[in-house]
């Protein structure tokens, strides 16, 4: 991924979850690489605590259209969010699917996508940080892990930017948890 | 109840989780219930909004207008239909500030119309901001720091601008509630219900008022009936708001036609 | 002595949004939130159907009715 | 002339008209030069059982007109510049909802308060875009007290058959002219198409004509109206595909039906050299400055346009004849001869010829100017 | 009183004989001199109406708005320079009718900004139609059988929406005009003075009430001092418009802050 | 990159530029998807001892921010269609009396409600005509983040420097689109011009400029505004002269200048013979179309608008270079084209290329688009 | 004048006058005898019990442009009329004025207008009828005996469908008055 | 005994509209309309210096000030 020029991510999910606090976390922590990016999200009226959509492009270059077309990754944290938002992807797309929430969709396959990482995100979190705060950066930690579209200190960096002093600990933690869960489920949790 | 007037394919509602408006949207379904009105005879009226959006769940006419313009477009209607029962259903932005107009003059003009305003103390559709009706000193996304300007009392300003009807209540008092709008329906000439609801993803957030179950269950705390309130003096009222039946003027067309034709 | 009334609870799921209200104003605890968040009827038995859950639920998700006994 | 035969004020025709039309609710705001309207119908609607209602300002008016409307009447409301205005949010409702609404507006000299008492025609490129997002409106334009008359019961037909808004385009020298006009005709009136099967009733399903039946609010179809975009049911969604085709049919609805909507009179165009286009009061000098030019020699010709809006570019390329010189003259700085332009492009000389003084273009101007121009 | 801030240069006014407007216009203006301001730190802001010319006949700063619009435009002038004092000239149609809203909004967020009404109980500028202030029964070239729809009290709908200080008087009482314009004007806060003028052109002529020195001096005998009408019954009132200061309540921003914060 | 690069959100892009281009005072009301710019001013205001209202509509918020620019004040209001669509009586008496004013207006779907949280540009054509009488006004696009930062600078000063209304005209995309942005560099600031002598005073009195000076309230001039048409002295009168003098004063004092105010970009449109002419929002995809194009041997070009009116037919003839084929993408039924075929007429083919259902035109469907039509 | 297709005429006054009645008076006469006809008048916000200007053209073909440009006839009532709406006439032009209001004006010649009636109209009518209420009836009547361009009997017939009856009387004392003030004033009347 | 005050009437003919309000307040009938309707100061020796007239007159045509008499 580091060789390419553009990088599409997609991410979706519920309402609060802080996906798009996670898509503005990480495209920060794509600038203070010296990247350029454009975020945005998707906004319904009826969309209010339920499912959202955010997007990012991370590029050395201008970016010209600033809109997802081609995901490189699309990260679905619930089904609802992957039956709305998931169509689009191709065989570039690597899925990321939260699978203590939902089962690993059939409709998945090496025609559709490049691959996908089923991972039991929010179990996991909710086990080891006794709280689901920290989801949206454990996601970030996972998208690092699996692309390091940027490096660890700079989402660290980042994420102290934007996360109030008494959860720094906390998000902390869920960003090492994600980086974890690639290394250490991998070979459980990546089918295809 | 039965909720035949329900419109049951649309649910569930666009609402947030333990938003009012379902509550006041309810009572107001069991008041026509009461009310035996001919469900074919019965028009619903809204601007736009969250509040706006009920009309939409039940299986009346309906009509959703443009914010703040639900007043003029019921009156329309029933000046042209005046066999229809028609309801505006509102927000306390949409009635209060963009429709303040239109409310006023439907109220002067004691226009046969019933107006229930679903107020949550702010504008819910467009992300929590302030509304004329918001208390001094609440967090709104307009204003950060507490609100500054003071609210309209919506009783007072609907009996100053000439409502034959106006009552207030509150989701906790569902049946309060049920009593008051049925009243106002029944009644002939305008009539207003403020209808006290809540909107737990922007007002209660910004201004700590806990759980959607908590915010509900406050309202015994800081409401009060006027029947009690009569008894008590301004101080005892502080921080209170007080619920019941503010105005109750029976419209009598020939007196109206006494006023003073010497003025001027 | 009058026989104690009996209610039936249907709760509507798919219109349930796990609120909590129905929790909040039941006067016999009949509800809980689950550790997921999720609205769950723990105490039927305790209903007295008084039909507060009813009225307040915002989302026409539950019906209290009286089980006849012949 | 015949027993009919009556002097009426311009504003006094569009209200009678209206009332042939068999318009019952009329809400309004005064507003010079167009408040004789709201005068003879406060009169006059008690006469025929119908409904006048002065509201608290113009958006409640044409928000009145929108839910009587709605309720089953025909309805009218009339303004001025800045009321119109204050219309635009409501037109693009009745737009969106498709709500049968006649707008008379009569155009006074702008911008802003202008000058009250005087003409213009500068409201031209407002009636077409004055409300926000895309829409399509039908606006005509009389040149006459008699043509007021007749006008505003076709404004009204045209509403009711096609559930769009229509708007009359007068100006304040037609509104207070005085002519005497014949209304011993019985209008041909046009209803509205009602449903005629409540079960199943889909307020926004269309037939080949993509015009939806409307349901009269109190009759029993429980129906529902949203200026949000919205499904065959008339309920709000997002979807892009229902939104693209609301918006293509609002806009095909009118455009499948070019030939009934557009009218226009025009005058020994085949022929000319020289072919004045205009509208509205502006007409009649053309009219008299053609007659001159032929009397001249000049193979002079005129187009006036009736209906404004929809402006087809083919129609008035072959209805333009084969002169080279298209003069366009207006009471603005130039708004038709945007539209002229268009159409023609450099292919043919394209000459504004514009007055913003607040008094009309006189026949003798525009042979002067035909004059002084070389055209 | 000099008349230093008359634009005489502007004079004749365009009013016709006997317009209530000129005599409200010096009320005004002697106001303005008995309080000794700043003549260049004094904006007149007014809409659009007969009443709506009177700034341009003054020497002060004038801005001449849209129908309705002065208020608006006046709280943003204030807003913008505190150390202005701004005086908003309106008539009935203008203030009641089409800039209700902004009337009402004003009165609620007690912006320091003074209304005065020119209220000759009709649209004079577009030629005598009803505005929300004509009685009923009045006729109208709008209600040529008599006006059925009943008018604001404006007192009562400022006072309804907020107002800290509203007054009534009449061109007749010029000194209690003057006095009261000037309390209005001194006021911190929203004020507002309900300044019943005339149209003899149009309300005095359809309604029959004779010359304008007639309609002037009947004020005499339908009005009725509140001090005097504050002893009597509302029968003997019946008929009768009640003149004088109605609210005037002290600014005290520390006491809005104590609005009931528990609500909601 | 810079210390002072920073990511922001379209919406607050445009509040920060205002903050920098010296704006004081904010009137609005809340509307997706401009709502972001009054809640990050209500913020912000007060920590630059500026004025944040908000007022009980936008027919008031356009009218306190005029009564505050008359005042002295640089401001700004900010909203999208609908609430746009009640501005237009406010604008035009904006542009009678030559108030300094800025509104930014967010493009959503419409007409109507419309889809609040769907992107279009349907509202093109309103800015240049939605309120009534002739006016002119000078409205640009961004179509990035940056550039509603710097175009929001440039905005207030134009609106300084021409006393004219300036409308931003941005979209439901650019307002929530998050990008970095340079808010490092210092901007320059117009300042309005000021009268310096009080004796004899004439509020429109002009120079060559034909920009008047404006007194600001309370300064001591007793200067006068008025909507109505009105003399040097700023009072009303019904003078046919003195108001086509004013009325073509308002355009001159603009089109004198159409240098300053007119910006495009352009991209290889020399040697195109296919150019894309397009703005905001849709120049982006456009951008990328242009480049693949390239890379497939195929000469096309690109204009993009920056500012989009004054439109001036001359100019964009000029810009367009020799493509015989001009094809315009936009988000709504063909507003822009509109335009365009007015300046080429038939001597170019003229495409229009229309989106409509709340989504972007993306640069995939511009190419496919081209090979579809064999342009 | 009988024999031109095409008759204008453009009266001004002040606002109590009825000159506006009386045009359209004259309107109505025209059109009983089958001629088309356009009365306008001028409206200013203005004029409010000031200067009004009242016009009207008689044809016997269609009137395509409705304003008058080269008026046949111009009456002026006062001073002020004259002075506002007196521009524009041409030699073609029959002036009529109100000598009992106004002084005969030096700037009408030969040059400039066709004729000059100057007739005593308000004092005439005030002591004749006890009233100033059948003047503009009676200034119909002038132009009738000047022009013919309506019968008496048409006129009279307008008149009643435009005025109460209990001031029916009157204004038919006044049309008859101004025809006789045209017959019998006319020597002393009638300058240029 | 005080001696009487007198007082001098200016009346602006230009802004004058007679619309007759001043006949009707003055308490000593010191103004009338004249047969022309125009209006006339007719006993100007009565005047008490009340001003009535002058802060009634709708057009600021009138000033009445006392006559010093040193
Ligand atoms: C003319 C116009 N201005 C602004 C908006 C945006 N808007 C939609 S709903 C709303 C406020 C709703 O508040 P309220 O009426 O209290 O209803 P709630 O959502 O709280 O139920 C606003 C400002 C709009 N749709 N139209
Ligand atoms: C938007 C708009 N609507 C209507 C008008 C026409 N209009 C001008 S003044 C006026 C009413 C004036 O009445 P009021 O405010 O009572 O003032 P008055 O003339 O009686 O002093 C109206 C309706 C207008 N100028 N603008
Ligand atoms: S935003 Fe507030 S008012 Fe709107 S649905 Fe959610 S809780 Fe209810
Ligand atoms: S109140 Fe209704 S929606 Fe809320 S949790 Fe209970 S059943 Fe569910
Ligand atoms: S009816 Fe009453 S007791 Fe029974 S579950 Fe509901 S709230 Fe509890
Ligand atoms: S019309 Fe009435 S309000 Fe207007 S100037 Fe004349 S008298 Fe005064
Ligand atoms: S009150 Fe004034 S305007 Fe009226 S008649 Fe007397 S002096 Fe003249
Ligand atoms: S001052 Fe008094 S007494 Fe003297 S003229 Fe005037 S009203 Fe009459
Ligand atoms: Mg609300
Ligand atoms: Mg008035």
């Amino acid at each position: 991924m580091e060789s390419d020029k553009r990088f599409e991510l997609r991410m979706t999910g519920s309402g609060g979850q802080g996906l798009i606090l996670a898509s503005i976390i990480l495209a920060e922590a794509a600038m203070l690489e010296g990247k350029t990016v454009t975020q945005s999200q998707v906004y319904g009226a009826e969309a209010r605590g339920g499912t959202t959509k955010a997007e990012l492009i991370v590029s050395d270059r201008h970016i010209a259209y600033p809109k997802v077309t081609d995901p490189d990754l699309l990260a679905a944290m619930t089904n609802e969010g992957l039956k709305q938002y998931g169509g689009g992807i191709s065989r570039r797309t690597e899925v990321i699917i939260d699978s203590s929430v939902m089962a690993i969709p059939d409709l998945l396959d090496e025609e559709n996508c490049r691959g996908l990482v089923a991972l039991p995100i929010r179990n996991t979190v909710v086990a080891r940080l006794q709280s689901e705060l920290g989801l949206n950066v454990a996601l970030l930690g996972i998208i690092q892990g699996l692309t390091s579209i940027v490096r660890v200190e700079s989402l660290r960096e980042a994420v102290a930017m934007h996360v109030k002093k008494q959860f720094l600990n906390l998000n902390m933690q869920a960003l090492d948890l994600g980086i974890e869960m690639v290394e250490t489920q991998s070979g459980q949790g990546i089918r295809i | 109840m039965k909720l035949d007037a329900l419109r049951s394919e649309r649910l569930p509602n666009i609402w947030c989780p333990g938003c009012g408006n379902g509550i006041v949207l309810r009572a107001l379904l069991e008041a026509i219930d009461q009310l035996k009105l001919d469900p074919d005879k019965v028009v619903l009226v809204s601007g736009i909004g969250c509040s706006s959006r009920a009309p939409a769940y039940t299986a009346f006419d309906n009509v959703h207008t443009l914010h703040g313009r639900a007043i003029p477009v019921a009156t329309g209607i029933k000046l042209a239909n005046p066999d229809l029962t028609v309801i505006v259903v509102t927000g306390d932005g949409d009635s209060s500030a963009i429709g303040g107009n239109h409310l006023i003059h439907a109220a002067r003009r004691d226009v046969d119309i019933t107006v229930i305003v679903f107020n949550n103390f702010n504008y819910g559709m467009t992300g929590g901001q302030g509304s004329p009706l918001t208390p001094v000193s609440s967090i709104t996304t307009t204003a950060p720091n507490g609100t500054l300007d003071r609210p309209f009392d919506l009783v007072n300003l609907a009996a100053g601008a000439g409502a034959t009807y106006v009552a207030r209540s509150g989701i906790y008092f569902t049946k309060h509630m049920v009593d008051h709008i049925r009243k106002a329906i029944a009644h002939h000439g305008f009539s207003l219900v403020d209808a006290v609801a809540q909107c737990p993803t922007y007002f209660g957030r910004f201004n700590k008022k806990g759980s959607a179950g908590q915010m509900l269950v406050s309202q015994k705390d800081w409401m009060v009936l006027k029947s009690v309130a009569d008894k008590k003096t301004p101080e005892e009222l502080v921080g209170k708001t007080v619920i019941g039946e503010f105005v109750n003027i029976e419209r009598n067309p020939a007196q109206s036609g006494e006023a003073p034709k010497e003025q001027a | 002595m009058p026989e104690k009334k009996t209610y039936k609870i249907t709760h509507n799921r798919k219109w349930c949004k796990d609120c909590g209200i129905c929790v909040a104003v039941c006067p016999k605890k009949v509800f809980e939130m689950d550790h997921n968040g999720r609205q769950a009827i723990v105490n039927p038995q305790d209903c007295i159907g008084c039909q507060m859950c009813v009225e307040h639920c915002p989302d026409f998700a539950l019906i209290v009715e009286e089980v006849s006994h012949e | 002339m015949s027993e009919r035969v009556v002097l009426m004020q311009g504003n006094e025709a569009v209200a009678e008209g209206a009332l042939a039309a068999g318009v019952r609710f009329f809400a309004g705001y005064p507003i010079t030069p167009s408040s004789e309207i709201a005068e003879v119908m406060a009169r006059r609607m008690p006469q025929v059982g119908g409904t006048f209602i002065q509201m608290e300002d113009e958006i409640s008016s044409i928000m009145a007109i929108i839910g009587a409307s709605l309720a089953g009447k025909k309805v009218l409301t009339a303004t001025s510049g800045p009321g119109f205005s204050l219309m635009q949010e409501g037109l693009g409702y009745a737009c969106m909802i498709e709500a049968p609404i006649v707008i008379l507006e009569s155009m006074r000299y702008g911008p802003s308060t202008g000058m009250p008492t005087k003409v213009s025609q500068m409201d031209l490129m407002q009636t077409r875009w004055g409300t926000h997002g895309d829409h399509w409106i039908i606006v005509l334009s009389p040149s006459s007290v008699e043509e007021s008359y007749q006008l505003t019961i076709r404004a009204v037909n045209l509403a009711e058959k096609y559930r769009n808004p229509v708007i009359l385009l007068s100006d304040e020298t037609i509104s207070h002219l005085r002519e005497p006009i014949d209304t011993s005709t019985t209008p041909t009136l046009v209803e509205r198409k009602l449903p005629v099967d409540k079960t199943g009733y889909l307020p926004y399903k269309t037939d080949a004509s993509l015009i939806p039946t409307i349901a009269n609010l109190g009759t029993g179809y429980r129906t529902s109206f949203t200026g949000l975009v919205h499904n065959e049911s008339g309920f709000q969604t997002a979807n892009g595909h229902v939104a693209e085709a609301l918006i293509e049919r609002l806009r095909d609805k009118l455009f499948n039906n070019l030939d009934d909507i557009i009218q226009y009179e025009s005058d020994r165009v085949e022929d000319a050299d020289i072919v004045f286009m205009s509208f509205g009061i502006t007409a009649r000098a053309v009219s008299e400055a053609v007659e001159s030019l032929r009397s001249q020699g000049r193979k002079a010709g005129s187009l006036r346009f009736i209906t404004l809006f929809p402006f087809d570019d083919d129609r008035v390329r072959s209805a333009a004849g084969h002169a080279r010189t298209v003069v366009v003259p207006e009471l603005n700085s130039g708004q038709l001869v945007l539209l002229i332009k268009r159409v023609f492009g450099d292919s043919r000389q394209i000459v504004p010829m514009n007055k913003i003084n607040g008094d009309l273009i006189s026949p003798q101007e525009i042979l002067s100017f035909v004059k002084e121009e070389n055209l």
